[in-house]
């Protein structure tokens, strides 16, 4: 099929998991369509600064094509000395915020986006310095630059709240613009990027290759042992470095014990956010037990540090394993108990049920992942579909439910909580013995490679570009909630607003709190409230702004 | 009827009023298997904040702003006039229920109307919000109020407690702990003041003293609603109507700070239909009380 | 009814609360905490300044005092314990240490100094003596002539040698 | 005054949210801070410490500063993680200013407002207990443990240093010579 789709063009490398194509620019928008109707859909887009090596610049676009169990990778090559590319937007509604990324990050001109917006760099950065191209310096820091004029006029009948991006509940600075109608919300705009710190050029620059697993592993504090994996796999996957069994049972395990605390930390935040403390309460303290495992085996509760490139830091010998066990089974336990009572709650039933709707075919076409995506009904996981470290022996169901509402995404990580805690056991159960790591390989150099691991949140993609001399050319994360946040929108469309918090939380995006929302008349365009969501949901449902 | 009496009650209040949040908070601590704060726990907050400097917002309006915390507690300690407390003595005069509403009802207008000047868009959508809530409950107290003067036949406190048994006072009486629940802007119904959602919303440009003040205020609201509970079953003479009022009042926390904590909360709108379905139970007691049951 | 049977799980468990502050608590044997440099046994060869990703340890020279400084700052540290992994003596090594908090900036530092050996051809201060000494013992004897030679003159040496293809 | 009641700000400033859980860990049944009287406040003006997470990105600079100058002085500031300690693994990239330090700096030398009491609370994150020892310490609960190490190599180990070197390189005085192998060692 997809071998069909790309006939006629370049094929760079082609093996059972990875195919990479080169596209000529006139026939992108085509070989895309062409690979999203062959049932494959967007992941995520790298833009490069080849000059070096050919003086172009290139994007590349990855598709996920669940049926052939592989990922198909378009790359296309600017002119040289030109900066333009087609924009596949137009087709591909997924691809929006990557080719923006590339316009921000390397000033790659994308013909025919239909949003040519600023998307990551601070609103004072100055116009045409792009910090990923190979000539800026990592830590140069420029003072700041006047906001570009026209993006946001003060009128005398806008609300302007001048309070920061800041909220009592857990927070991260973002900020969302609704747009609404009497109280149903007709369209959503995000502005994010607050806590861009230029992790990718830093680890082209100052880092070495084995620096970077830890600086992935930083990208999230909740989900960063996938990063760092991901990372570590695509790594990998450029050298074709041979990975010891026990080492990829030993990455299973701390995957899993990641996904445990991620879901019972998203259990009891969405309870805070329905308002029910003791469910927050309880949630945390079976949590605290999943945060004793990564601490006994990894050294630490969070940021586990346990990947490197070839294997693993850590073992876990009979004593900690039996430990584990021991531990696992007590959080069982005690999640299950809690969990089972909190779904019994009418009232907070009640908020989820028919809440924030991603219809299954819109959300194909963004491409989004993880629960978001099975709570959809999309089947797809990349633990069974890519099986990567050792899910390939191991022995789990994926939840689907076709609710398409957040009730259903509370029931997928639910679910996909428990399969969790028999993986584990299972993983160490089968553990082999063996070597934790390979340290004999050879680094190539300029050679792409891919690294693709089933997040919390959904999937991860990591794209790498090998340089000689023990360095990244090129390393592009991108995590799961960049995919999910698009569908955002869509979800809140015709929504109540007061039930915005809990469907922007129902993808546990890595801000987890909901708050700071401009909500604009879409009428008049008249920004009605700037500030926290939830007052500006009183304020103009009660018909007072 | 001694002055002296009603002052050691308005000073009994102050005193209480703390040490009962700070056992609500150590209950609520205790349903979710944490260890909670120490009972005193509130004071100490109280005397922390007393003892932080007050800033004023430089868009507020000034003396609004800085009358609203005052005033608020003014009125809600003045109430404990005309209230029994722990003495069962009180000012009592024709009508005092009646001075009684509008107490409660000045204390809620400080505080939102200190909200509204602060110039904080926080603050004025919470004020909004305690307006609106404020507005429903008060529709549903009128008739419960106007049911138990009906059934007792007098606008005086005093004549109303205790309360004669009669099927719609008692009914009434039912409904009022409701009422008590819902004013005491507990969770379900504390959209006003939602820590997570608007910061505690009228009280979010307050610092120091005032903030002590309303946070005052908030808990002697609580214990006043208690007390005029309280004050519909206690009988008998002076220590024993003392110790029941004291156990009445630990009994009624321990199980409302329960309940709260085993709630979410809910939307303004949910709140508003809550209670306005609640209203027409309001109308139904008084029937009752008119009819004479 | 879910919360009935919530309030009841919570009766039953009772409080799970640490005494912390006031009671000491264990952590696990492998806990990643404080990293610690021993100055007897540290050699000053920069291998852990090499790996550590947030450049928490450097090593420079101080060619004035002749010393070379391995400067630790906890503040910047991730706890990562890449350089316990790569220190060829173990000098450095992770605590089981939590309790780093302190009011002083300047209480987050650890230096250690080692003194340079000059070059015997140009003078310049080039290696620590311990380095040096490692380096010697780990490599056969007739390969510890160039030892003492800064690596400037290192590699004038063995270009002349290439040269005339001996010795001398 | 903050002796028994401490009531806290949380300000991310662009934090991996790592620190943030384990701040929010504190107020979970396991370490309750409650019983210390500490309390998560949503606004700054009813704080009197604030709990600073993550690297003064360069969007979030200014909404730092507003949120840091509305707490009501005297304020304590609990900088929590290696990031808010000393910038973390990212302090030099083009987007991100530092610490708390940098943010210091910029606060004297542009606002010149006096920088609040600080306390620096390392670990990358740093265990919900480690953040509750830094708060014991702000309040005077505890003595501190950490205080900083200057190693000096002493003079009389230099002596026996030096003489050993000496020996070694004696040794191979006289001994067989090749030319050195030219071999790749990965360190």
């Amino acid at each position: 099929m997809v071998v069909e789709v790309l006939k006629g063009c370049k094929i760079l490398r082609h093996d059972d998991r990875v195919t990479v194509a080169e596209v000529s620019p006139e026939r992108a928008r085509e070989i895309a369509k062409g690979l999203f109707n062959a049932g494959c859909y967007y992941s995520c887009g790298m833009g490069v600064d080849e000059r070096p090596v050919n003086m172009r610049f290139a994007m590349y676009h990855v598709f996920n094509c669940e049926a052939e169990r592989r990922h198909v990778i378009l790359k296309l090559t600017t002119p040289t000395n030109e900066l333009t590319l087609p924009s596949i937007t137009p087709v591909i509604e997924g691809a929006s915020w990557s080719e923006r990324e590339a316009m921000d990050m390397l000033g790659i001109i994308f013909d025919g986006h239909p949003e040519p917006e600023r998307l990551i760099l601070p609103e004072d950065w100055p116009e045409g310095v792009y910090p990923l191209r190979k000539d800026f310096p990592y830590n140069k820091k420029l003072p700041p630059a006047k906001p570009k004029e026209g993006r946001k006029k003060p009128r005398p009948d806008i609300i302007e709240v001048p309070l920061g991006p800041y909220h009592p509940t857990l927070h991260e600075p973002e900020y969302f613009e609704l747009y609404v109608k009497g109280d149903k919300i007709v369209d959503a705009k995000y502005r994010g990027f607050h806590i861009h710190r230029g992790m990718e050029k830093l680890a082209e620059s100052r880092m070495t290759l084995n620096q970077v697993p830890f600086l992935a592993e930083r990208i999230c504090g909740i989900c960063g042992c996938t990063h760092s994996t991901a990372y570590c796999q695509a790594v990998e996957d450029a050298a074709g470095i041979y990975v010891p069994e026990r080492a990829r049972y030993i990455r299973t395990i701390m995957l899993e014990i990641e996904r445990l605390h991620s879901h019972l930390l998203w259990f009891g935040v969405a309870c805070h956010l329905l308002g029910f403390d003791s469910g927050f309460m309880h949630l945390w303290r079976a949590r605290e037990y999943i945060m004793d495992i990564a601490e006994l085996i990894t050294g630490n509760r969070k940021t586990y540090g346990i990947n490197i490139i070839g294997g693993v830091r850590r073992d876990i010998p009979e004593k900690k394993k039996r430990k584990v066990l021991e531990l696992l089974d007590l959080a069982e336990k005690d999640s299950r108990e809690i969990l089972d009572n909190v779904v019994k709650m009418g009232e907070l039933k009640e908020r989820m049920e028919n809440v924030g709707v991603l219809p299954k075919k819109k959300g194909r076409e963004i491409g989004v992942v993880g629960p978001v995506a099975r709570a959809s009904g999309i089947d797809t996981d990349v633990r069974r579909d890519h099986p990567y470290a050792a899910y390939g022996d191991l022995d789990f169901e994926v939840p689907v439910y076709k609710g398409e509402d957040v009730l259903s995404r509370f029931l997928v990580r639910y679910d996909e909580t428990f399969q969790s805690f028999s993986m584990i056991k299972q993983a160490l159960d089968n553990m082999p013995e063996g070597e934790l790591i390979n340290e004999d390989y050879e680094i190539p150099s300029f050679k792409l490679g891919l690294g693709v691991t089933e997040a919390p949140r959904g999937e991860d993609v990591h794209l790498v570009i090998t340089w000689g001399e023990n360095k990244v050319y090129r390393w592009h994360p991108r995590a799961s909630t960049y995919n999910n946040l698009p569908a955002i929108p869509i979800m809140l469309r015709g929504n109540d607003i007061a039930d915005a918090p809990i469907i922007i939380a129902s993808i546990d995006p890595c801000f987890s709190c909901t708050d700071h929302v401009s909500i604009i008349d879409s009428e008049n365009g008249r920004v009605l409230w700037r500030g926290s969501l939830e007052e500006g949901i009183r304020r103009v449902g009660n018909g007072k702004a | 009827m001694s002055l002296a009496g009603c002052i050691v009650n308005v000073i009994f209040a102050v005193i209480f009023a703390p040490l009962l949040d700070g056992l609500e908070r150590k209950i609520k601590a205790k349903l979710q298997t944490r260890q909670g704060p120490p009972l005193v726990q509130t004071w100490l907050d109280l005397i922390k904040l007393f003892r932080r400097p007050s800033t004023t917002p430089s868009e507020s309006v000034g003396w609004l702003f800085r009358l609203g915390p005052p005033i608020a507690l003014a009125s809600i300690l003045t109430a404990f006039f005309f209230v029994p407390a722990i003495l069962p003595d009180s000012m009592r005069f024709w009508g005092d229920i009646i001075a009684f509403l509008y107490l409660m009802t000045l204390g809620t207008v400080a505080v939102t109307l200190g909200g509204f000047s602060s110039g904080n868009p926080y603050a004025q959508i919470g004020s909004h919000r305690e307006i609106s809530l404020f507005m429903a409950e008060e529709f549903s107290l009128a008739f419960i109020i106007a049911a138990l003067a009906v059934s007792a036949k007098s606008f005086t406190l005093s004549n109303l407690f205790p309360l004669p048994f009669k099927a719609s006072s008692l009914i009434g009486a039912l409904l009022f702990v409701v009422l008590v629940y819902v004013a005491g802007a507990r969770v379900p119904f504390d959209v006003a003041e939602a820590e997570p959602e608007i910061v505690e919303g009228p009280l979010i440009e307050y610092s120091g003293r005032q903030l002590a003040l309303l946070k005052l205020s908030i808990y002697t609201k609580r214990l006043l609603l208690f007390t005029v509970f309280l004050n519909f079953f206690l009988r008998g003479t002076s220590a024993i109507r003392a110790t029941y009022y004291v156990i009445g009042l630990i009994v009624l926390s321990v199980i409302y700070s329960t309940i709260e904590a085993s709630c979410g909360r809910f939307r303004t709108k949910d709140a508003v239909r809550f209670l306005k379905r609640f209203s027409i139970l309001g109308a139904l007691c008084w029937l009752l009380a008119v009819m004479g049951w | 009814m879910g919360r009935l049977k919530l309030i009841s799980k919570a009766l039953s468990i009772g409080k799970v609360t640490e005494k912390y502050p006031f009671a000491p608590i264990e952590v696990p044997e492998d806990y990643r905490g404080k990293p610690v440099i021993d100055g007897e046994k540290c050699i000053g060869c920069g291998a852990c300044a090499n790996a550590c990703p947030p450049q928490a340890i450097q090593v420079y020279d101080d060619v004035e005092r002749g010393v070379r400084v391995v400067h630790l700052f906890l503040g910047r540290c991730i706890f990562c314990a890449r350089c316990q992994d790569v220190c060829p003596v173990g000098a450095i090594k992770l605590t089981k240490e939590f309790e780093l908090a302190t009011p002083d900036h300047d209480d987050l530092h650890q230096v250690v100094e080692l003194k340079l050996v000059r070059c015997s051809k140009c003078g310049k201060p080039f290696d620590t003596y311990r380095h040096l000494i490692q380096v010697a013992e780990n490599v056969p004897p007739w390969e510890r002539e160039l030892l003492l030679l800064c690596p400037e003159c290192r590699m004038e040496k063995t270009s002349e040698w290439r040269l005339w293809g001996c010795r001398k | 005054m903050i002796k028994r009641s401490l009531w806290v700000f949380h300000l991310n400033s662009g934090s991996c949210n790592g620190c943030d859980i384990e701040v929010l860990n504190m107020f979970a049944p396991r370490n309750d801070v409650e019983r210390l009287g500490i309390k998560l406040v949503g606004s700054p003006r009813h704080a009197d410490a604030i709990a600073f997470t993550g690297p003064i990105t360069r969007e979030c600079l200014p909404k730092v500063i507003d949120a840091l100058t509305a707490v009501p002085d005297p304020k304590v500031v609990l900088a929590i993680g290696a990031c808010a300690c000393g910038g973390g693994i990212w302090y030099d990239t083009y987007s991100v200013i530092g610490g708390i330090k940098e943010l210091y700096k910029i606060l004297k030398e542009e606002y010149n407002i006096e920088p609040p009491a600080t306390v620096f609370i390392p670990g990358c994150p740093p265990k919900p207990e480690a953040i509750i020892y830094g708060v014991a310490l702000a309040r005077g609960m505890l003595q501190k443990k950490q205080f900083a190490q200057v190693y000096v190599e002493p003079e009389e180990s230099l002596e026996a240093e030096k003489s050993r070197l000496e020996a070694l390189v004696r040794e191979a005085k006289g001994t067989r010579h090749f030319l050195p192998k030219i071999a790749v060692r990965r360190v």
